[in-house]
């Protein structure tokens, strides 16, 4: 019956598995002591990214974060405009202000879905609509400089980086996070919440911690990116929102909640990598943008209606 | 239920202790009256505002980009009457616009050509519709792949053909431009056809959702599908329908933006990614399905394009419009599309 | 010290009044019973003692709280088992069952002692060992019925309120659950019991209160609870005695029937039922959930295709027409009601008026698929002066209606297609009286005009004296038929529990619990 | 908000302009060359260049990466045709390229470092970006310099001491323009500037340019901005929702390149006189001057697409050859043409739909010998044999 609870892990791992075969025939350097490194640097701000909305799927009501990647840009452009302009500059200081700062959005936007009972998708659209707008005023363009030992994590030349440390700590973080009896609250409110509220659960707390969870997901993603281009972007968090979506969904976490988890979610979010490493290893020329474009599109139909084929019996049996 | 009810009694009506304000209040027409009375708002204040907001030039021009988003946002406002959305319509909107940019440069006839266009777009709302119809809580991920497929499928198109990926330039016939640009006339009044047509399309669109069974049919399937399944109200067939009617509607606002613009560009449609979600949301369509309807999304579209003017005339940018227009939506959501508390659902 | 005590508890649904005037009270170490016809606000009382719902006037004490959420009332020792079964399908036995027991974050017992528990507890319960790893969407119904049960029962309550809660379950497994419940009594806890069936309670419970039109008309000790009280109580007799009026019934049984089933199977190895409705005639139909009526009804009416065997019917000729779907059922007059409003019946965001007509679309629109509103107005004219319904403006939402005028529009809907045959599926589900008897005097006249009627019930009081016949459900197939002479209370409980005589509740089993 | 900008220009210029004052490189420059830095956007770095003494991972033919932000717009896909239909098939000819690999982004900053590192693994000797923020992808030049690849920016700069630039003088070019632009309207009135990609180097110090202008004339007044990403259909959008917007004349406006035909349909649209507009080489604007010869008197070149592409791979392969780039950036000047030149070549029957670019050609653009003093040891790189290294 393990085999039940993970089976929406099959096609995120069949992905990875296949592009990951191709990627090391046609770009074998990827699988290289420095190639992970730059891998694991270019790819932890998207899976963070995918981690952070995960708590969100699970805990239901079609809950999926559009604000995540503003979100993302707003810690990152504030980093460089707030902290590091000021002098800010110490690690813990700037740390601690990237997780505060994400955890205080995404506390703002569960009060809007609990006590104003609008659904998530519409005040996450507001949300990514305002904190775009917000980014642009805080930086107009592309600039400034992120703390030098933030920038420096942009070598990725090295394995043992902090970057990994990141992605290490926030693997930690889930897994203590999964043995609480919250992570089990949030399930349970995720797959019924009327379940979760008739049989005692708290379940403004529990929404309220799965935000806070993508809160801290969110915050570490965005430390990743600013140590990623070393600077403040006020636009490029918000592609993250899609990509993020659909690692979440090539790894098998229902937006209708209760069931998956970040193994799925680093994985889809793995296999884009993989994507777009494959591709570039081909020449596409003046249409590699659009095959990344066409295929990226294609690998999302297919992961939804794989997910359906796998699913569908036990959709019927209820 | 106090008194046993005299079932002798042929007509027993309960006592109208209501105004009429205050029933409309409660019913579907909120929205649409808060819609109206915000635009009217809107457009005052902007008036004395900014100098020359009142003009006809001005509204000329908000009246022809309203139009567009208004047809963009028509398949958006019927997907989300039966509880979907369609994130592919940005994508289906750029690719026709190069597409059709495209066909003009063949020797294709122009009228033949906007007729593939629009089938290709009826064709891909069709896909949609189909392939989300067993996956209806996904049908936001899925037309986003497809919509990310099509533009990719676009481009890689127009790019094998010409040097040119992406834009495709050709010559728009007179006639075409004329429909969609702001100097166009319509039967030699001052103002471009593609707002005529948007208002032709718009009342027939009224009229056939309010009066005929398969209009009404969209509003069943939203409100309670188990109940339209007995009533032999097919699901499937409303479901897809929507779609292809999105897909099609893109493809014709794509179609027009080349008339606009006079030059193929993919990216025309970025602006409708959320937009059109916005202006359904605005004008009081409410995304869970069943209610709100096209006369709303109109008016969603009108407060949207009149305050984009007005900001845009105030000296805010792009980054600033996108910040009122979420801070906007808030409100007007809180305002009838909350979902009851959950003690209530038990 | 009293467990709950209530006075004077109102309570309103929008429009709709669920409770006015309702009290109780009940001590520890007793099983009390809240006793009454559907939409007499008994589940509603019991919502407001579990917290769900908040009374709008009067004093509430449970347990010495006044709880407002359900979390608070389990935190005071009251669990609850509702009339919907509140499992999350898509998560495991363990987890269902032990949903909510656990801390805000710290775990009170780790998963594999949950495990352990959950299979015992499970194996104790429904006498079925399964694995606790299992997800329960996988499960019969009664399973997940007893996950819910155990689920309340291994919090050690000293308030349990089972909420209708025994319908899934068979006979046996209905005696086990009132050991159970005689269990927590002897351990000092109180058991609250809401529930229509009389016959059930009789033996069980300690004491009751009836609840009529929202308001306590009355309590019963021990001695007291007699099927005679409790019905004089909730004003029963009236009631049938009013739709009563048989003796116009023309059953033109030399005819062929209106509706037929041959050798139909509910699933691949069930019995084959056959089944015939005449003009004239209303078939009742009962069973406890899950022995199938409900899908045989579904059947008939053309929403499922039988898996084996067919539905006909007679056309002038002795042609047959098989009913395979809806679009049959409609060419055929056959149509079909449904109980559950909220799920098969009504649009919620649509006008009281558009509720009624979407039925007749088809026949009101030009070629075009223009309906033709004049037309449509004129046939909502006619049903409601047939059905008095009550309503503020026909463009009103149907939501704005009382549950049971929501009710007579489905009904009117049905009517306004001119139908042969008429099948309702619990149509008086959470109404009030007088609808009701509206509703038994136009099927009545319906049936006397040569209209079939098939009425499935989950109160079996509504047969008597309103069905020509009664057919019985167990386990799949149809157990018993009765006449319209051998329509009793005793006669159909009996069959539904697949006995050939009347029975007893907790005859043996019972007085084994109790020692 | 403009305040936080004007911060952080200066926090960023502060640190990379603090040893750039006096540049080694630049003083070695001929003074015609030199001219060209003048004004130079205060971020863009022009110290001496780190490949001064470089010799390229391997011997040739080279493999060349581009990773491109972007391609869906006529200048950037003129730029690659002229690198991959017309310079490719010369080189390699020449034995001098052995593949090209074009990558694109999608103005996604991290992909696009995921393919300059991909790009650096896959053995790539050289790589031209294109147009990105300036900061963003300095950690992946200094990934490419450490593994022996050189990083060329095309279109805009980057600020890494590891990579060159090759391109115009932005900031100069956007000054030259709005300076003849209010002069050409009498040096005064209300001005329209429609820039590029907000927060692209390029865009960014043309803006800084052309503001630099207005500050010159106090009569002349700056009433809007609006951004066109250099994209025609984009631009028409842009300035047609604020023509619409605001009533007030516009006597002039003043336009970054490969976008004034979108402007001028736009401005025809509204139904308003045409007041002047830059021209920098769209031919579809150019023929609306041929038709209406009085329009404006000038147009400049700022912007050839692909003589730029060409100027910047043309250095690419020079700098693999090791003959020693001076400065980080190669500049030159911009440069402006009477508008009887300018729509010389134009036919009668040209179109304002046109898509084409007018460019000086590379023998203008670029020439041999004043490409010569922007390297230390030049010599023309097609006649260059890898012996005489």
């Amino acid at each position: 019956m393990l085999s039940n609870r993970l089976s929406h892990l099959w096609v995120p791992l069949g992905l990875v598995l296949i592009l990951g075969i191709m990627a090391a025939v046609r770009a074998p350097q990827t699988f290289t002591y420095v190639g992970l490194a730059g891998a694991l640097l270019v790819a932890a701000p998207l899976i963070l990214a995918a981690v952070a909305i995960t708590p969100i799927a699970i805990a239901g009501r079609g809950g999926v974060d559009l604000s995540i990647g503003p979100l993302i840009g707003f810690v990152n452009v504030t980093i460089v405009v707030w902290l590091s302009e000021n002098g800010i500059t110490h690690p813990i200081l700037v740390f601690a202000y990237a997780i505060l700062a994400a955890c205080a959005w995404q506390m703002l936007l569960a009060a809007f879905i609990i006590f104003v009972r609008i659904s998530p998708i519409i005040a996450s659209l507001a949300g990514f609509m305002i904190l775009q707008g917000v980014n642009l005023v805080i930086l107009s363009r592309p600039g400034g400089v992120a703390p030098e030992w933030l920038g420096n994590w942009g070598w990725g030349t090295e394995l043992l980086s902090p970057v990994l440390y990141i992605l290490l700590a926030a693997f930690a973080i889930w897994f203590l996070f999964q043995r609480t009896a919250m992570f089990q609250h949030i399930r349970l409110m995720g797959a019924d919440e009327r379940t979760a509220y008739t049989s005692g659960v708290d379940i403004i707390k529990a929404r309220f911690a799965a935000h806070l969870m993508a809160g801290v997901f969110a915050g570490l993603a965005a430390l990743c990116l600013t140590g990623l281009i070393g600077s403040g972007d006020p636009t490029q968090g918000n592609t993250l929102t899609l990509q993020a979506i659909t690692a979440l969904v090539l790894g098998g976490t229902s937006l209708a909640g209760g069931k998956g988890g970040i193994t799925g979610s680093v994985l889809g979010a793995v296999a884009m990598y993989l994507v777009f490493v494959v591709l570039s290893s081909f020449n596409f020329g003046a249409i590699s943008g659009f095959m990344t474009q066409l295929l990226y599109g294609l690998m999302l139909v297919f992961a939804l209606l794989v997910a359906l084929v796998t699913t569908a019996p036990r959709t019927r049996a209820a | 239920m106090d008194q046993p009810i005299d079932i002798n009694r042929k007509e027993v009506r309960m006592p109208t202790n209501k105004t009429g304000l205050a029933r409309v209040l409660r019913s579907d027409a909120k929205g649409l009256l808060i819609g109206a009375a915000l635009l009217v708002a809107l457009f005052t204040v902007a008036s004395i505002l900014v100098d020359g907001f009142a003009s006809a030039n001005n509204i000329r021009s908000i009246l022809l980009l309203a139009a567009f988003l208004g047809l963009a946002s028509l398949g958006q406002t019927m997907v989300a009457t039966i509880g979907g959305l369609d994130l592919s319509i940005p994508f289906v909107i750029g690719a026709s616009n190069i597409l059709l940019a495209y066909l003009f440069g063949t020797s294709v006839p122009a009228p033949l050509a906007l007729l593939i266009i629009a089938v290709m777009g009826a064709a891909i709302g069709f896909l949609n519709g189909v392939l989300s119809y067993k996956i209806q809580g996904q049908a936001l991920i899925l037309t986003l792949g497809v919509g990310f497929a099509v533009v990719g499928g676009a481009q890689i198109f127009t790019t094998l053909g010409s040097q040119y990926s992406g834009t495709v330039f050709s010559q728009v016939p007179a006639w075409f431009s004329n429909i969609a640009s702001i100097s166009g006339t319509t039967f030699g009044l001052q103002f471009p056809p593609v707002i005529a047509i948007w208002m032709l399309v718009a009342f027939t669109l009224i009229y056939w959702i309010n009066r005929t069974k398969s209009g009404r049919a969209i509003y069943a399937i939203g409100g309670n599908r188990t109940a339209a399944a007995r009533l032999r109200i097919s699901e499937f067939r409303t479901w897809v329908s929507t779609y292809t009617i999105s897909g099609l509607t893109a493809a014709i606002t794509g179609c027009l933006l080349l008339g606009f613009s006079g030059g193929g560009f993919v990216g025309v449609g970025d602006p409708y990614l959320f937009t059109t979600v916005a202006a359904v949301v605005v004008g009081g369509t409410s995304l869970l399905g069943g209610s709100g309807g096209y006369g709303a999304t109109i008016i969603g579209v009108l407060v949207l394009q009149v305050l984009t003017s007005f900001l845009v005339g105030m000296g805010l940018n792009y980054a600033a419009q996108q910040t009122v227009f979420g801070l906007l939506i808030l409100p007007m959501v809180a305002l009838y599309a909350r979902s009851p508390h959950i003690r209530y659902q038990i | 010290m009293p467990a709950i005590s209530l006075q004077n508890i109102a309570k309103s649904f929008g429009e709709t009044r669920a409770l006015a005037g309702a009290s109780l009270h009940c001590e520890l170490g007793e099983i009390h019973a809240i006793v009454g016809e559907n939409g007499s606000g008994k589940s509603t009382l019991a919502k407001i003692i579990s917290g769900v719902a908040l009374p709008d006037a009067g004093k509430v004490d449970v347990l010495g709280h006044a709880p407002t959420t359900p979390a608070e009332a389990i935190a005071a020792g009251i669990s609850t088992i509702y009339q919907e079964i509140m499992v999350a399908e898509e998560l495991t036995v363990w987890e269902n069952t032990f949903a909510g027991t656990d801390g805000l974050w710290r775990r009170k017992t780790t998963t594999a002692e949950k495990k352990r528990l959950a299979r015992e507890t499970l194996l104790r319960l429904a006498e079925v060992d399964i694995d606790p790893d299992t997800p329960v969407s996988a499960l019969p119904l009664s399973v997940k019925q007893w996950i819910v049960i155990a689920r309340a029962v291994l919090q050690k309550p000293k308030l349990l309120i089972f909420d209708e809660s025994s319908a899934a379950l068979d006979l046996e497994a209905t005696n086990r659950l009132h050991k159970e419940m005689l269990a927590l009594k002897e351990a000092g806890s109180c058991v609250l019991l809401v529930t229509h069936r009389i016959a059930e309670l009789v033996k069980i419970t300690d004491s009751a209160t009836v609840l009529s039109d929202g308001k306590t008309v009355g309590r019963l000790e021990k001695s007291e609870i007699t099927e005679k009280n409790l019905l004089r109580l909730m004003s029963a007799d009236e009631r049938h005695s009013a739709a009563g009026k048989r003796e116009n019934s023309v059953i033109s049984t030399a005819h062929k029937p209106a509706l037929e089933a041959c050798n139909v199977q509910l699933a691949a190895n069930a019995w084959p039922l056959d089944f015939k409705v005449h003009a004239g005639e209303i078939v009742g139909i009962a069973g406890l959930d899950g022995a199938g009526q409900s899908e045989f009804v579904s059947i008939l009416a053309g929403i499922t295709p039988a898996p084996a065997g067919k539905v006909q019917v007679w056309g002038a000729s002795t042609v047959s027409h098989e009913i395979t779907s809806l679009a049959d059922a409609e060419a055929a007059g056959i149509t079909y009601v449904s109980g559950d409003r909220k799920k098969e019946g009504l649009f919620p965001n649509l006008s009281i008026l558009e509720n009624f007509g979407l039925a007749l679309y088809d026949r009101m629109a030009s070629r075009f698929g223009v309906i033709d509103r004049t037309q449509l107005s004129a046939a909502f004219d006619d049903e409601e002066l047939r059905l008095s319904i009550k309503y503020g403006d026909r463009s009103d939402k149907i939501t704005t209606l009382s549950g049971g005028n929501q009710q007579k529009v489905l009904i009117a809907r049905a009517f306004a297609l001119s139908p042969k045959v008429i099948i309702l599926n619990d149509p008086a589900r959470g109404v009030d009286i007088g609808t009701k008897q509206d509703l038994y005097t136009h099927l009545r006249d319906f049936a006397s005009n040569g209209g079939a009627v098939v009425y499935l019930s989950t109160e079996i009081e509504e047969f008597l004296n309103f069905a020509d016949r009664a057919d019985v459900f167990f386990e799949g197939g149809i157990f018993a038929s009765f006449d319209q002479g051998a329509i009793t209370e005793d006669n159909l409980l009996a069959a539904m529990f697949g006995q050939t005589k009347p029975i007893v509740f907790d005859e043996d089993t019972g007085t084994e619990g109790v020692a | 908000m403009r305040k936080g900008i004007a911060t952080s220009l200066v926090v960023v210029s502060a640190m990379l302009l603090g040893t750039a004052a006096n540049a080694e490189g630049l003083d070695e420059l001929p003074a015609e060359l030199a001219a060209a830095y003048e004004g130079v956007d205060e971020g863009q770095p022009i110290k001496a260049s780190a490949y001064r003494e470089w010799t390229p991972r391997s011997e040739p033919p080279w493999k060349i990466g581009y990773a491109s932000s972007y391609a869906g717009n006529t200048w950037r896909a003129e730029g690659l045709k002229r690198l991959t239909q017309e310079l490719f098939p010369v080189y390699k000819d020449a034995g001098l390229v052995e593949d090209i690999v074009v990558t694109q982004s999608d103005l996604n900053d991290a992909r696009q470092i995921q393919q300059m590192r991909q790009l650096v693994d896959q053995g790539v000797d050289a790589i031209i970006v294109c147009c990105s923020n300036p900061v963003a992808l300095n950690k992946a030049v200094e990934y490419a310099y450490s593994k022996g690849v050189v990083v060329f920016s095309y279109s805009g700069y980057l600020t890494s001491e590891k990579a060159l630039n090759a391109s115009s003088n932005y900031t100069l070019g956007g000054y030259e323009i709005a300076k003849a632009m209010i002069e050409e309207v009498g040096g005064k009135g209300n001005f329209l500037l429609v820039s590029g990609i907000a927060g692209a180097a390029s865009s960014e110090s043309f803006d800084t340019g052309a503001k630099r202008a207005l500050e010159e004339f106090p009569d002349a007044k700056l009433v809007g901005q609006v951004w066109g990403n250099w994209t025609d259909q984009v631009a028409q959008t842009e300035v047609q929702k604020f023509l619409a917007t605001n009533p007030t004349k516009i006597d002039g406006i003043i336009a970054q390149g490969s976008q004034e035909t979108g402007v001028l349909k736009a401005v025809l649209q509204s139904g308003r006189d045409v007041m002047p507009i830059s021209l920098a080489g769209s031919a579809g604007a150019a023929c609306y001057l041929k038709n209406n010869p009085d329009w404006i008197s000038h147009a400049f070149q700022i912007w050839p697409p692909g003589d730029e592409m060409e100027l910047g791979f043309n250095s690419v392969i020079r700098t693999l050859q090791n003959q020693g780039p001076k400065v980080q950036s190669i500049l030159r000047g911009v440069y402006r043409v009477p508008s009887e030149e300018y729509v010389s070549g134009l036919s009668a029957d040209c179109s304002v739909d046109s898509t084409e670019y007018i460019q000086p050609g590379i023998d203008v653009w670029f020439p041999d010998d004043k490409a010569a003093g922007y390297f230390l040891r030049p010599s023309d790189p097609l006649e260059w044999k890898a012996a005489s290294n």
